[in-house]
């Protein structure tokens, strides 16, 4: 499978990363539901640039790309505990994590 | 062994950060903060020492450099820490969030704020970026038990992971279109296109995401929407904290990342930058006037100065560096003065945070209501305070480099400035006097005076600042 | 000759000696002392003008360097206080000092009946004087902006002299400000001229220029000699000092000051100094044909158009007032069709008749306490028969009767008009007409106010001749305005002028104007004189012979009558085009009129702040989603601005 | 051939789980979509060689992150029934802008093309001998070592930060301690009283407590005052 991306090319690692990202921000701000969603449509974001990133790496046959991809993964996941950490002081001081609950600060 | 000198100063923050956490853990007798707090101070003129002494040069493969630039910024770093690591001694007590984790987060978002000063290659960019965002996001929600305090922290942290998962998209298409990540490679593989040579797209656009991620962290316009929510929901001492460090280090990366291996593309970022500038300055100056909360007229204030120091960069010549860099120096003490005196503002106990709290301050406490006006006027960019010289600096660079647009903004965009600061300023002392605030301890008083005193007397400092920033900038250039 | 340079620095530094005295001791020393210092200084900055003006020609009219002081040295930018001798400016200053003078004498009779301290009259006259001097002594650009801005402060604070009316301070501010706005362009041709040549010295411009000639700014697509732009801008900061039309509508309302600052204004300050900027500038226009056309349009039509304006006014002092807007855009057509040497002969004797009219006019107004309706006046010649004939002089010179010496001027600005062709004869047709029209209402003028019955027995029972004081500069004057033109023919544009103005003002190449304006034929240097004489007779029919026919003609073209009378309505237009637009957007935004269009722009501006401030804090909900988005649709439109403008 | 077949399957499965993670009513459906994108994109990784970080993706990411997600999406216990009122309001502008942001990414990074005259520097290390996994580590242990180590400090934070944020220690809440019970003295809890007959202890109280009382003995820890997460709930009114 080393060879997977000659096979596959490019084009369509990205186009699949172009997807994600777009659908990622789509559920930042069409979501008026839920911040936990927001949080995962994040995750779908970071997925999106990890994934183009190895696609990059592996097409260029160079390995700092995968490197940063680790290092991604590791703020990726040190970045969930915190924000469900956050979520959780802001579920018992408010009640909800309803979207539009977080408005409490303006103009 | 030059490999590990040249990161010694973070090494030895981040293993004094482990040795203070250990002591925090361990101590079972009373309150360990405010023990745990002074040895971070001391951590950090150990660390700050250090980066006096670190060596110039590359190491570990390329991704992390020790210059002149990076020694300036984290030199301020340092100092706007420290300086909020006092602050918050005598505030988290009395708001009852005086755990000793705080000062150890602090330490550690400034080794992140460190790493980027010195990043050589975008994956240091990241990760520095992400270890100081990290810390403050747990940093603005540190006062669990209030309400605003855990809705700024869950809006800082959303939009900041948004402003991250971009900053990473951008990455990965630089690295992509230019098949590195160093910036040392970038530099290389722009110009040895040569000018005829077009820039693949994918590259210009990853260089966009990359611009706005760090444009978050600056907080410029329209990155800017959390900036005021957060600054009024956090705890002071970390309002003080994010307004002065990260954004230097934030702008350290910009200025990097930008100048350096995007050097060679200055005339297309630059419409880029020049837009934002002119938003930025714009929006800060004009949404300020209708605050009357201090943190967000301060968030406000501080967007605004963020769209001045652009405008430095967006000039891209070493004078606009250094302009930028002596902006950042003289708004971070005008910044931390001002946040020491929303300290200092506290009535039988309770914070205050109207600006209508400062009413008569001239009467009741004649030197703290001088050393707001100090800040006040420093910060609307009145001669001879030191924000005068910043804003003289970057204007210069700005018609120096033919951006009038910029310039013109800029002044406009000052004297609405001029207006808001004023009003501060006449609120203390114009309006009658309410009943004053408490005794304000003296390590807040201290900070105070010192800013106070190094935004009233830049004048005799400005050679060498000026110089260190000239050199600073030079290195960018090379 | 090295005196001259002293002698020249003293005809240009004392007036501000005068101003100093007058104004910051003013109240220590007395009305009579400072009247006397501005007075006196005035004299001897005349003295030294005329004595500088002798030396100058006597030794052929090189150009002299005074250097005073350096000023601004900034990178690349250099700018010093250097005085600049040669024809242009000493002739200037000659006249300014000249001019000015009589007014001071003049001013002392005029203002003593006022009940303020006139000290302070005198300091901004001294200082009017001074900053008109800067200006057209200076050496580059900056100083003569620097005089420039003097000119149009020192203007504000005259009109608004009278403080307590508040017409003369809506006049003033609005003289302020339109010259404001025409300032700006001026300063963009500043910097523009500073980016082409490096330097605003006119020296190292001039010898720039025609290595320069090809640049060009592109602009959407369509590329702009960089000449055409600048001398466009530089016309309309001439045009806002002199009144040229779109811009003139300062000028009538600047007469709510007392009488003799009109006649500074008017004859020998301000409104010159756009001729005068013209003419400096030659060398670049001379290479911007464009440019100078535009200067031809608008100069024939403000001439045009003022003296229609000029016609049917029943303010005394207003109709000389179109008549100065009118005699400009003579001056403006001489520049114009490149005849620089016949617009600056113009000038000066438009500053001697003008100043007269305007002087002569100041003593009717005096002598009837205050009074300037004309249709009010009539049979006043018994009773002042010095003014009388002075205004017969003035009136004679400004019609072009030969041999007075408006008739030298503008015939040969006509005459240059005819020889340019193309745009030239626009101007030709429109300076022969006006001229007819200029005898007429000036004639008008002179009729209704000394001739007929009186309309008005209290008033005329109760006029009474001008001191002697005031009579003494009309005297003078009246010498001026006769003899002028037959004196200073020759040297200005007859055979002696290469050799009075010696380089001072450039003609290009193919610029032959003034050589060809000797061989004319007989029939067209005719035609305007004979249009003047016809315009005398109109006057004399409708005012002496038959006085009912102006009535009846205003009754039968009543639409015209109004339409002249209300200025072609281009105060109405200002309002409907600027101030009513400006108003309804910020009422429609703020839901606020504002009646004061001065009071509104300052506070619509405040309020379009903290207007914009609250749109911004309103999209400021708090919500999450919200700044998510707007983040994004920045980065959209970074990147989309990136990928189109790269 | 199949790897092109494996790619369209796992791609198109990513990104309908995409979709799904954004639109599912259930915010515990969500959780379950995005743990399939997961998986899915972790074959995408496969399919580019990189076989290390496809498995750390499902051991890290669907064993811990969304795992994680999952426990608080429950443990929070938030009321998925409302409806989304917002959502027509907002998606047309929403849709408009991310229909250009995803023409434009496809529009520039669909041509991609190196810039010319590089050459990738760290081609070097990820020489065909060594299995992707050895490569990898030998270049983090190594030349990356400093920011292996600051991604250390990113998890220590991470770690600090969700202990400082969510750890409460109830007063209420007994614990033992070994070492207080082991330095206990009978002095400490016990008291010797004369009592004179017929009289109870009730003058003292009823019955007798240790000095410090309970708490004190009991339960250690930031000598903070004790406080309870019941009288907060007040605020989210």
């Amino acid at each position: 499978m080393a060879h997977g991306i000659q096979l596959v090319g490019l084009g369509p690692f990205l186009v699949v990363t172009a997807m994600l990202l777009v659908f990622g921000v789509f559920g930042i701000f069409l979501n008026r539901k839920n911040i936990i969603v927001i949080m995962m449509s994040i995750e779908l974001i970071l997925l999106a640039a990890n994934l183009n990133l190895v696609a990059f790496s592996a097409a260029l046959g160079d390995l700092s790309g995968q490197v940063l991809t680790l290092f991604s993964l590791t703020v990726a996941a040190a970045e969930a505990a915190i924000g469900l950490a956050i979520v959780t002081v802001y579920f018992r001081n408010r009640g909800s994590i309803q979207v539009e609950d977080v408005t409490l600060m303006k103009g | 062994m030059t490999h590990w000198t040249l990161a010694l100063p973070e090494i030895v923050l981040s293993v004094c950060g482990l040795a203070i956490l250990l002591f925090g853990v361990v101590q079972k007798r009373g309150n360990p903060t405010r023990a745990c707090t002074v040895l971070t101070l001391v951590a950090y003129l150990v660390a700050a020492v250090l980066v006096l002494l670190a060596p110039d040069g590359t190491g570990y493969r390329g991704t992390f450099v020790g210059d002149g630039f990076a020694r300036y910024m984290k030199i301020l770093s340092l100092a706007g820490a420290g300086l909020c690591a006092v602050l918050s001694l005598d505030y988290n007590g009395r708001q009852k969030i005086d755990r000793f984790e705080f000062p150890l987060l602090l330490l550690f978002a400034t080794v992140g704020t460190m790493l980027m000063a010195s990043s050589e290659n975008l994956m240091t960019l990241f990760v520095g970026l992400e270890l100081q965002s990290l810390a403050i996001y747990i940093l603005c929600a540190f006062a669990r038990d209030e309400l605003t305090s855990a809705e700024a922290g869950l809006k800082y942290f959303v939009l900041g992971s948004l402003a991250s998962g971009l900053l990473l998209y951008g990455i990965s298409l630089v690295y992509g279109f230019a098949g590195t990540l160093e910036y040392g490679g970038l530099r290389h593989a722009l110009i040895g296109g040569g000018p005829s040579t077009a820039v693949p797209a994918g590259l210009v656009i990853g260089i966009v995401f990359v611009f706005v991620g760090l444009a978050f962290k600056l907080s410029a316009a329209p990155f800017h929407m959390w900036t005021p929510d957060v600054y009024e929901g956090a705890p002071i001492s970390v309002t003080a904290f994010m307004s002065g460090a990260p954004k230097v280090a934030a702008f350290a990366l910009l200025l990097r990342v930008m100048a350096g291996p995007f050097g060679h593309l200055t005339h297309q970022w630059q419409l880029l930058v020049e837009l934002v500038s002119i938003t930025t300055m714009a929006l800060g100056s004009l949404a300020a006037i209708q605050q009357t909360n201090v943190k967000r007229l301060m968030a406000y204030s501080s967007i605004g100065h963020m769209g001045y120091a652009m405008m430095g960069l967006a000039a891209a010549t070493p004078a606009g560096i250094r302009g930028t860099l002596v902006y950042l120096a003289t708004y971070l003490f005008m910044t931390t003065g001002a946040f020491a005196c929303i300290v200092a503002m506290r009535r039988g106990g309770q914070p205050l945070d109207r600006i209508s709290d400062l009413s008569g301050l001239s009467r009741t406490r004649p030197m703290l209501a001088l050393a707001m006006a100090v800040f006040m006027f420093g910060m609307a960019g009145m001669p001879p305070l030191s924000g005068f010289f910043g804003k003289l600096l970057v204007f210069a660079a700005a018609v120096q480099a033919g951006l009038w647009t910029l310039a013109v903004v800029g002044v406009v965009t000052s004297v609405i400035g001029l207006y808001y600061y004023w009003r501060v300023v006449k609120v203390m002392y114009l309006d009658g006097p309410v009943p004053a605030f408490d005794r304000s301890v003296r390590s807040v008083s201290a900070v105070t005076g010192a800013m106070a005193l190094i935004t009233g007397l830049f004048l005799l400092v400005l050679g060498p600042v000026v110089g260190a920033a000239q050199a600073a900038a030079a290195v960018l250039f090379r | 000759m090295p005196s001259i340079g002293p002698l020249f620095a003293l005809a240009v530094f004392v007036p501000l000696l005068g101003a100093v005295i007058a104004g910051l001791f003013g109240r220590m020393i007395g009305d009579r002392a400072s009247m006397a210092a501005s007075v006196l200084l005035m004299a001897v900055a005349s003295a030294c003008a005329v004595a500088a003006l002798w030396l100058s020609v006597g030794t052929g009219s090189q150009t002299i360097a005074v250097p005073i002081s350096t000023w601004v040295k900034a990178g690349g930018f250099h700018a010093s206080w250097q005085l600049r001798v040669d024809a242009l400016s000493v002739s200037m200053v000659t006249m300014v000092t000249v001019v000015s003078t009589l007014i001071h004498i003049y001013s002392v009779g005029y203002m003593s009946h006022e009940t303020m301290p006139v000290s302070r009259f005198f300091a901004y006259l001294s200082m009017f004087t001074f900053a008109m001097l800067m200006l057209v002594s200076s050496d580059n650009l900056i100083q003569l902006f620097f005089g420039w801005e003097g000119v149009g402060l020192a203007s504000y604070l005259l009109i608004g002299y009278w403080y307590d009316r508040p017409s003369a301070t809506r006049a003033a501010v609005k003289a302020f400000v339109v010259n404001r706005i025409a300032d700006l362009f001026f300063m963009v041709g500043i910097a523009l001229l500073f980016l082409q040549f490096g330097s605003i010295a006119y020296d190292n411009i001039f010898a720039l220029v025609p290595a320069h000639a090809d640049s060009v700014y592109t602009l959407f697509g369509t590329s702009l000699r960089t000449y055409e732009v600048i001398g466009v801008l530089l016309f309309i900061g001439a045009a806002g000092k002199s009144a040229q039309l779109f811009l003139h509508v300062w000028l009538p309302d600047a007469m709510e000051g007392p009488t003799p600052v009109s006649a500074l204004i008017h004859a020998a300050t301000m409104v010159t100094a756009g001729v005068f900027l013209m003419a400096r500038m030659s060398p670049l226009l001379e290479f911007a044909p464009v440019a100078k056309g535009v200067v031809v349009v608008i100069g024939a039509s403000t001439c045009f158009f003022a003296a229609t304006v000029g016609l049917v006014q029943p303010d005394i002092k207003r109709t000389i007032a179109y008549s100065t807007c009118s005699q400009l855009g003579y001056m403006f057509i001489g520049v114009g069709v490149g005849a620089y040497q016949a617009a600056m002969f113009h000038l000066t004797t438009h500053a001697c008749f003008k100043a007269l009219l305007f002087l002569s006019a100041g003593a009717v107004i005096h002598s009837l306490h205050g009074e300037q309706d004309m249709r009010r006046m009539g049979g006043l010649w018994r009773r002042l028969p010095f003014t009388y004939g002075a205004m017969w002089a003035g009136t004679l010179a400004i019609s072009a009767i030969p041999p007075f010496s408006g008739w030298w001027s503008k015939d040969a600005i006509i005459d240059g008009a005819w020889v340019a062709g193309g745009l030239g004869l626009y101007g030709w047709v429109l300076g022969v007409l006006t001229a007819f029209i200029t005898a007429l209402y000036s004639f008008r003028l002179i009729f209704l106010v000394f001739h007929g019955a009186p309309r008005d027995a209290r008033l005329h029972d109760r006029a009474h001749e001008s001191p002697p004081v005031m009579i003494l500069p009309l005297l003078v004057l009246s010498l001026g305005a006769i003899f002028a033109g037959w004196l200073l023919y020759r040297p200005y544009v007859g055979a002696g002028q290469a050799a009075f103005w010696n380089g001072a003002i450039f003609s290009g190449a193919d610029n032959h104007v003034l050589t060809r304006l000797e061989h004319l034929p007989l029939l067209i240097t005719l035609v305007p004189t004979l249009m003047s004489v016809c315009g005398v007779a109109a006057a004399w029919f409708c005012y002496m012979a038959r006085p009912a026919v102006p009535a009846m003609l205003a009754t039968r073209f009543r639409g015209l009558h109004l339409f002249l009378l209300n200025k072609w309505y281009f105060d109405e237009l200002y309002d409907a085009v600027f101030v009513r637009p400006y108003r309804w957007l910020a009422g429609g935004l703020w839901h606020v009129g504002d009646d004061r269009v001065i009071d509104g722009v300052p506070n619509g501006l405040a309020r379009l702040t903290g207007g914009g401030s609250a749109q911004i804090v309103r999209i400021q909900t708090g919500s999450i989603a919200v700044y998510a988005f707007t983040m994004l649709v920045g980065l959209l439109t970074l990147t989309s601005v990136f990928l189109i403008f790269r | 051939m199949i790897t092109q077949l494996a790619f369209y399957l796992f791609a198109t499965v990513l990104v309908l789980s995409a979709v799904m993670v954004v639109s599912a009513r259930n915010p515990v459906h969500s959780v379950l979509f995005l743990i399939l994108a997961f998986f899915n994109a972790a074959g995408l990784f496969l399919i580019a060689g990189a076989e290390f970080l496809a498995m750390i993706l499902v051991i890290v990411y669907v064993g811990a992150v969304a795992v994680l997600f999952l426990f608080v999406v429950m443990m929070l216990d938030v009321n998925f029934n409302q409806v989304r009122e917002g959502l027509q309001r907002y998606a047309p502008v929403g849709a408009a802008v991310g229909l250009v942001l995803f023409a434009e990414l496809v529009f520039t990074v669909g041509r991609w093309h190196l810039i010319p005259d590089v050459t990738p520097a760290a081609v070097a290390a990820g020489t065909p001998v060594l299995g992707n996994t050895q490569a990898l580590g030998q270049l983090i242990y190594t030349d990356y070592v400093l920011l292996f180590q600051a991604c250390g400090l990113v998890l220590l934070v991470a770690m600090i930060g969700a202990i400082v944020l969510t750890l409460r220690e109830r007063p209420s809440a007994r614990r033992q301690d070994v070492a207080a019970q082991h330095a206990r003295q009978p002095a400490d809890t016990l008291q010797m009283m004369t009592l004179s007959l017929g009289q109870g202890t009730d003058g003292q109280g009823g019955y007798l407590r240790p000095p410090g009382g309970y708490g004190a003995v009991a339960a250690h820890g930031s000598g903070r005052a004790p406080e309870d997460h019941e009288t907060n709930q007040h605020l989210g009114a």
